[in-house]
């Protein structure tokens, strides 16, 4: 088969580190090849070198059997790659046609011709079954339709090398489903596809081979029908990798959350929350699953008392706290591990240790009066970096300098380790790689054996499945039910999700 | 009033054995202004007793007294350019009682300071009679840069001017219906506004003091074909472009008092206390150039006027409330 | 002498109009800068040097358009050292803007002592001819046409101009994407720099033109102090005009509206201390801004950096 | 051990931040004599000397400069702390110059009260103006905190308030009969010049150089600081530590008027003993924008870059004297700020030898 892509003896550094140590990866027409590998592994680094994002400071690339000099996006455009990235590249307050054209706009004299831009944009949906509104304001849809408008914006310059970098991350089984269907309906039209994951069951539905990446080099590259999950997660990792939680029966106790009636506006003023009840018990664990954009993000906020209620009562261990300050909150005993760890869990140019009493600054030991106690301070963010294997060279580098998945194992471990009587964590390992998903699975179950109540917020129903001990599903701003995660099957929860009901199957 | 050249007859003499120096306020050299002038009485110091001037400016108030002592220190006289130096002169001062100060425009009272003030009020005046006979709209401005009582005098004097020969057009300075203030002594657009504003309201004659703020004055005179009056310098000379439509200038003689004090040094006979120089002394008057735009007959009024306060017989009001109550005497 | 009076009214909007402009002005070129992401703090220095080379651009040449020439060429290179700064050498924006306030200050200062031989202020040059003959001629507004200069049409024809480029050009959709994400904008191959320095540069156009409406627009010379912070209220207007064309504008015009009337008050004789007539603009400005106006926002990723190799 | 090593990599580090203002401050002073050449005709050599002997002799050169260097810096280490403080919270108070003048007011009014001990008085004074500048800045900081109107604008629009209010009260309620300046305030109310009377540096520098380790103390010791620079850093991590932002917006811009206006206070009881009628701002506040961002925000650097500004403000008085036009100083002001402003280029270096390295190596 012909290689559309050959990349070789590509090296990337970057201050302190070598992204990409002389890797070589090829491309074949008309395959899904997937690149695997730990958070950190240089997956991006490698994609962004063949995209012109990233000048390589050694190795060649041939594109369809030319070597080519990427030098700049546009370049790449060009060479028909496109690529949909790791965090997506949408401008917020532009309409979905505007995002599409950007950069190759459809010209009337000088002036943009809006009206083709909208034509075309509609036609293109089509032509791929998506349903998308060209009028439409990015921040006022979901992130799989934003996702789309990523593959829309490639497919809209004629790419026929398509690079999907995480691309499944924020997506619902049945947009990952979907997703998959698009794949292969571009494969057949002769493009081809590189797709960065961290998920091995999407990669073994997916693909046609598998390249794995670590700290750097290239492993190995394998066909997917000669391999399996759990060979994949070691190659990846370097280790056996348990992808099986272990847990026992839970033990409820007393009531530790209580939401009653909770009603809540979003950031646009616009209903959220209709009406939420919910309670959670001490020694158990209560996912929410649902599709992202259905209140998830809003009823977290009014417990944790970011976010005014419009309606209802909050109650931790029977204390009403509705409308009290976070800081209130925290102070009866909530943990809050948070689903934006950039925006909300951390103050990125904060050292470690600064971020470690973030929420307990004010208290002993860490301060005494308003004077701080930084020898405290910083024993204690030993304390919780030992505790949680974070990999940092140590407790005084800013916290921006972690890789994502450390810094999730460090508000995690930041959280937990305040002793609150509920854990909220919310999307807990969004986007970190197999190895750290371990470690934080098994830390939120022993938590829960300790007696702790906790509320698990996320978009992946094998994390909710896994954990759980029972299920809520949030549709619309309503927990349309509660399951026993014993019994609740994924089909299940699929059909609550988007709004059915499972009485009249019942 | 005309200005005649002080001093001339020694030309070339043996150079003097002293030095002097002068700080500029905030406005420096190139102000068009009391710097410029005070700058111009040493100059001439310069030319007929070969004594070259030391120069500081000041770019902020806190530089008065560094400036001061600094050249406290190098000179034999050291002047003061400026009210607003009062406080700093008075401390340098004391603290070298063996060297000579002179100070403009306000009163220190040390045995080793020489103050110098004008009667800003008696030259408006004259402006104020000027005004008073040219304007046909029986409606005349004024234009001030900071509202402080060293400008009012010259609002008080012009007003009192504008009373003494025509009452109608002085009502609106008394209740300061045409009188505007720029809030600042460099803002030359804001003064074109108040100019165009002050002549659309029916003036036809305008009298600034306010600095730079002042250029903006002649600008829209010279768009709506209107008068003004300059101050302190020779206007019509020191901004030529619109001589065609400046009056006449009021003349602040810093360069008098300057150069008076400068050659009261070097002749041996320096002397503190206290130097007001108003129409009598030469100290205020009108422009030479007022002959350029305004009729002979109106400058015999003016000269009539000017006679008389020399005299005593006219004492010409500072304060803006006592114009109110100003009546001058039938003037021959 | 001439005793042409025109109704208070044309008097009041006539003078607003010239008033907004050197504000218009500056402010426009704030937006195009800002929405390309590059704060520009410096506008008040880049009018004091535009207004400066305006005049001596008119002293040189004997021809004010030549000043205008001057003003903008000047402007630019002035914008220019901005643009170095906070795009490729990656500056602190405000570090810079304020680097190049003290700059033009002493700078213009300097030249007027080199260029000219004085101190303070240049002499006197040719100033842009106004037709104001001919414009009263016009039937209806010409009595308020003749009592505005050619900066005047120059600032409301730029306004429009640079709404329709930033709405409806491909120029505009990139200038603002550039400064909402400008990774965004670079992965589709719109060269951010490129753009950045062109906006910059364009700002410094604008305040240039600022500076010169005041110094051979309205007047005929350049005076130190001759800005007097219209290029600090143009950075307000900028942001009370929520970082866009018309808003600006609007602010713009609201300042000079209440300096307008602040110059007009004096006239009532209301027992105010001068003092409180000069506030009056300011005071309404804030009292605006809180009562109508609220929150504004500034381009995402307006003051930030962009770092080609960087997340 | 593990010690002595994050010591000596402080000490570096310390180092590497300030070789980078050194290097910018010799560039900026060789590029200022070119405009000493073009000024005065003068060759290369002649300038240089001119321009370098005049610079040090106006600044530290006799025991006069150095009283005068110090009379300036006073004022600027509290405008630059004043606005260090607001830059990390995320904000940007232009509004120091407004609250300074706010701090010569109420120094100047409340100096005037006769027959209150100095050492009530003289508190009472410093009290007044912090309270005055604090209550100016608070007011933009509410507006910003619960309208979420700009502060750039209101502080903008408040310096002029400002400026206009206090020459009212100059010229009207606080005036001195027929002068342009209040009355002389209180000898009880004056700061003590510990040099004698007629120098007129005074215990207010001490009580800047306090200022700086308190604001160092606050910011990076305190709870207060850790909140407020966790808001100005990322505002919704900081709300999600219960840390308030309204809260702390208001205060920071209250701490940092507090510090404007004691300066404001300062400068009047310890320099002018009255408040002269402005006829346009300052200028303090405004340079203590360039003194803060020169020294990146931080008490320490603003310390070092008060003691800069302060001597060159100081040795324009001397460049007059040697012919050179006063202008210069700003000239080398200003690039000295761009200089500093593009410390990007050395770090750049820095890297590109560490990456080479990493390829070879
Ligand atoms: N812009 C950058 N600046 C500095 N270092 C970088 C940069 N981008 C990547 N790196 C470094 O390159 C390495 C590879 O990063 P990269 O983003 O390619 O990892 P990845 O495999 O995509 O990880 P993930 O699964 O988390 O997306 C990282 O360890 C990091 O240290
Ligand atoms: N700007 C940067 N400078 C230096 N190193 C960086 C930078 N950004 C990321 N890194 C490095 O990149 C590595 C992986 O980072 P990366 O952001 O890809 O992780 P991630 O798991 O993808 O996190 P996220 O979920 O935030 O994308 C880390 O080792 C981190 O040190
Ligand atoms: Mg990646
Ligand atoms: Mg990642």
């Amino acid at each position: 088969m012909q290689k559309v892509v050959e990349m070789k003896g590509i090296t990337k550094v970057f201050p302190g580190v070598k992204a990409n140590d002389d890797v070589n990866f090829e491309l074949l027409k008309g395959e899904i090849h997937v690149l695997l590998g730990e958070n950190g592994a240089g997956k991006t680094t490698l994609m962004n070198i063949l995209y012109g994002l990233y000048q390589p400071d050694a190795g060649e690339i041939y594109v369809n059997g030319q070597k080519v000099n990427i030098k700049s996006p546009g370049d790449a455009i060009k060479l028909g790659i496109g690529m949909v990235h790791q965090h997506f590249m949408l401008v917020h307050n532009f309409t979905v046609a505007e995002n599409i054209v950007l950069g190759s706009e459809p010209k009337k004299g000088i002036k943009i011709d809006m009206q083709k831009a909208i034509k075309d944009t509609k036609e293109l949906a089509d032509r791929y079954g998506f349903k998308i509104d060209p009028n439409a304001v990015i921040e006022d849809i979901t992130v799989g339709q934003q996702q789309k408008v990523e593959i829309l914006k490639a497919l809209y310059r004629g790419a026929d090398i398509l690079i999907l970098d995480e691309p499944t991350a924020v997506l619902t089984p049945q947009e990952i489903e979907e997703l998959g269907v698009i794949l292969k309906n571009l494969v057949k039209e002769g493009k081809s596809i590189i797709l960065i994951t961290h998920k091995l069951k999407e990669v073994m539905a997916m693909s046609d081979r598998v390249t794995i990446v670590r700290r750097g080099k290239v492993i190995d590259t394998v066909y997917t029908k000669d391999t399996n999950i759990d060979e994949l997660a070691e190659m990846m990792v370097g280790r056996k990798v348990n992808l099986v939680v272990q847990k026992d029966e839970a033990k409820p106790g007393k009531v530790v959350l209580k939401v009653e009636n909770i009603s809540a506006l979003d950031h646009r003023k616009l209903p959220a929350l209709k009406g939420v009840n919910l309670e959670v018990r001490a020694g158990e664990i209560v996912g929410i699953a649902g599709v992202d954009g259905n209140g998830q993000t809003e009823l977290i906020e009014v417990i944790t008392g970011l976010r005014k209620p419009t309606e209802g009562r909050v109650y931790i261990n029977d204390k009403d706290v509705t409308g009290k300050t976070p800081r209130d909150i925290i102070e009866a005993g909530v943990g809050h591990i948070p689903e934006d760890r950039h925006k909300r869990g951390l103050v990125l140019k904060y050292s470690l240790y600064e971020n470690a009493v973030l929420g307990n600054h004010y208290k002993l030991p860490f301060a005494k009066g308003i004077m701080m106690n930084y020898n405290k301070i910083k024993e204690y963010a030993r304390k919780l970096i030992d505790e949680f294997d974070v990999r940092t060279p140590n407790e005084e580098v800013f916290a921006s300098a972690l890789s994502g998945g450390n810094q999730q194992k460090f508000i995690a471990a930041r959280e937990i380790n305040k002793d609150p009587e509920l854990i909220i964590a919310a999307q807990p390992t969004r986007g970190i790689d197999v190895g750290a998903i371990e470690y934080i699975h098994k830390r939120l179950v022993e938590e829960r054996d300790k007696g702790r109540a906790i509320l698990l917020v996320s978009l992946e129903l094998d994390e909710i499945l896994a954990l759980s001990d029972r299920i809520a599903v949030i549709y619309d701003g309503q927990i349309v039910d509660i399951l026993d995660a014993k019994s609740a099957t994924e089909h299940e929860l699929g059909i609550l999700m988007a709004g059915g009901t499972l009485k009249k199957q019942a | 009033g005309c200005a005649k050249k002080g001093g001339e007859q020694g030309g070339t003499q043996p150079k003097a054995n002293v030095k002097i120096g002068m700080v500029t306020d905030q406005g420096g050299l190139g102000d068009k202004s009391f710097n410029d002038s005070a700058y111009e009485g040493l100059k001439r110091i310069e030319k007929d007793f070969g004594v070259k001037p030391d120069v500081l400016q000041s770019k902020q108030q806190e530089n008065y007294e560094p400036n001061l002592t600094q050249l406290g220190q190098r000179d034999d006289l050291t002047f003061a350019i400026g009210f607003l130096m009062e406080g700093s002169l008075k401390n340098v001062a004391q603290k070298m009682p063996d060297k000579k100060f002179a100070i403009i425009d306000a009163v220190v009272d040390l045995p080793n300071v020489m103050s110098i003030t004008f009667k800003e009020e008696e030259g408006s005046f004259l402006m104020g009679v000027i005004a008073g006979k040219m304007t046909q709209t029986n409606k005349v401005g004024f234009i001030g840069g900071i509202d402080m009582p060293l400008i009012q005098k010259f609002e008080a004097g012009f007003a009192a001017g504008v009373k003494a020969v025509n009452p109608q057009a002085a009502e609106g300075l008394m209740n300061r219906k045409t009188v505007k203030y720029a809030g600042s002594f460099t803002d030359s657009n804001k003064g074109y506004e108040l100019a165009k504003a002050l002549y659309n309201d029916g003036c036809d004659v305008i009298y600034h003091a306010s600095g730079a703020v002042g250029l903006g004055l002649f600008k829209a005179a010279k768009e709506m074909k209107k008068w003004a009056i300059g101050v302190d310098q020779d206007q019509a000379e020191t901004a030529p472009d619109f001589k065609d439509v400046i009056l006449s200038s009021m003349i602040k003689r810093v360069d008098v008092g300057t150069y008076t004090a400068s050659k009261n040094l070097i002749e041996g006979n320096f002397k503190a206390g206290h130097m007001v120089l108003g129409l009598k002394e030469d100290g205020v008057g009108y422009a030479p150039s007022t002959k350029n735009n305004t009729p002979a007959e109106v400058i015999a009024v003016v000269d009539k006027y000017a006679q008389a306060i020399k005299d005593g017989k006219i004492v010409v009001p500072e304060k803006i409330e006592d114009v109110k109550n100003f009546t001058a005497p039938e003037v021959k | 002498m001439a005793n042409g009076s025109i109704p208070v009214v044309v008097a009041l909007l006539a003078a607003t109009f010239r008033l907004a402009t050197p504000l218009i002005f500056a402010a426009l070129g704030g937006v195009i800068s800002e929405r390309s992401g590059v704060v520009n703090i410096g506008l008040e220095g880049i009018m004091i040097v535009g207004a400066f080379f305006a005049v001596y651009g008119s002293s040189l040449t004997g021809n004010p358009w030549v000043g205008l020439l001057f003003a903008v060429v000047s402007g630019a290179l002035v914008a220019a050292i901005h643009a170095v700064l906070s795009i490729h050498l990656k500056a602190d924006q405000t570090v810079s803007g304020v680097a190049i306030n003290l700059f033009a200050g002493a700078l213009t200062s300097f030249l007027i002592f080199k260029l000219f031989g004085r101190q303070g202020q240049t002499d006197g040059v040719a100033a842009l001819p106004y037709p104001t003959e001919t414009m009263a001629k016009i039937p209806v507004i010409g009595p308020f046409l003749a009592e505005l200069n050619w900066f005047v049409f120059m600032a409301i024809i730029l306004v429009f101009v640079v709404h329709y480029v930033l709405y409806y050009t491909p120029l505009g959709l990139r200038i603002r994407a550039v400064g909402e994400h400008p990774k965004a904008a670079d992965t589709l191959g719109i060269n951010v720099y490129k753009i950045r320095y062109l906006c910059v540069i364009m700002s410094g156009v604008f305040a240039g033109l600022g500076g010169a409406t005041l110094s051979i627009g309205v007047m005929n010379l350049f005076r130190e102090g001759m800005v007097s912070g219209r290029g600090f209220i143009a950075l307000a207007a900028m942001i009370f005009g929520n970082w866009k064309p018309f808003g600006a504008t609007a602010a713009s015009f609201l300042f000079a509206f209440a300096q307008a009337f602040e110059i007009l008050a004096q006239k009532f004789g209301w027992a105010l201390p001068t003092e409180a007539y000069l506030a009056f603009p300011y005071i309404l400005t804030m009292l605006a801004l809180a009562g109508f106006v609220g929150k504004t926002t500034p381009p995402a990723a307006d003051g930030v950096p962009y770092n080609k190799g960087e997340r | 051990m593990a010690n002595k090593n994050t010591t000596s990599s402080k000490l570096r580090a310390a180092l590497n931040t300030l070789i980078f203002p050194i290097i910018s401050i010799i560039i900026a002073m060789f590029i200022a004599v070119f405009f000493v050449m073009w000024a005065e005709g003068e060759n290369f050599f002649t300038a240089t000397v001119t321009l370098f002997q005049a610079i040090w002799e106006g600044s530290f050169g006799t025991s006069f400069s150095i009283i005068e260097t110090l009379v300036f810096v006073t004022p600027l280490l509290f405008t630059g702390l004043a606005n260090a403080v607001a830059f990390k919270t995320g904000l940007f108070n232009i509004g120091v110059e407004g609250q300074f003048i706010m701090g010569i007011f109420a120094a100047a009014a409340v100096g005037l009260i006769p027959g209150i001990p100095a050492f009530i008085h003289v508190p009472l004074v410093l009290i007044s103006g912090m309270l005055i500048g604090a209550l100016w800045a608070a007011i933009p900081g509410f507006l910003k905190a619960k309208v979420g109107t700009n502060e750039v604008i209101n502080t903008i629009m408040m310096n002029f308030i400002a400026m206009f209010f206090v020459n009212y009260m100059i010229m009207g309620p606080l005036n001195a009969p027929g002068k342009a300046t209040t009355p002389l305030i209180q000898d009880s109310a004056k700061l003590w010049r510990f040099l004698g009377e007629t120098n007129r540096v005074n215990v207010g520098l001490f009580i800047g150089l306090l200022l700086v380790a308190l604001v160092y103390i606050l910011l990076w010791k305190t709870t207060i600081g850790y909140e407020l620079r966790a808001v100005g850093l990322n505002p919704h991590a900081a709300e999600y530590g219960g840390i308030s932002i309204k809260k702390n917006i208001i205060l920071a811009m209250a701490i940092s008027g507090a510090i404007a206006g004691l300066g404001g206070a300062v400068h009047v009881a310890g320099i002018q003993y009255q408040a002269i009628q402005l006829f346009g701002f300052t200028g303090f506040g405004f340079d203590g924008i360039a003194v803060a961002l020169l020294g990146k925000s931080h008490p320490v650097g603003v310390l070092l870059s008060a003691i800069l500004f302060g001597a060159l403000n100081s040795s324009s008085l001397n460049l007059q004297l040697a012919n050179i036009p006063k202008d210069i100083v700003y000239l080398i002001q200003a690039i000295i700020i761009i200089f500093v402003a593009a410390d990007y280029i050395y770090k750049w270096i820095g890297e590109k030898r560490k990456k080479e390295a990493m390829i070879n190596g």
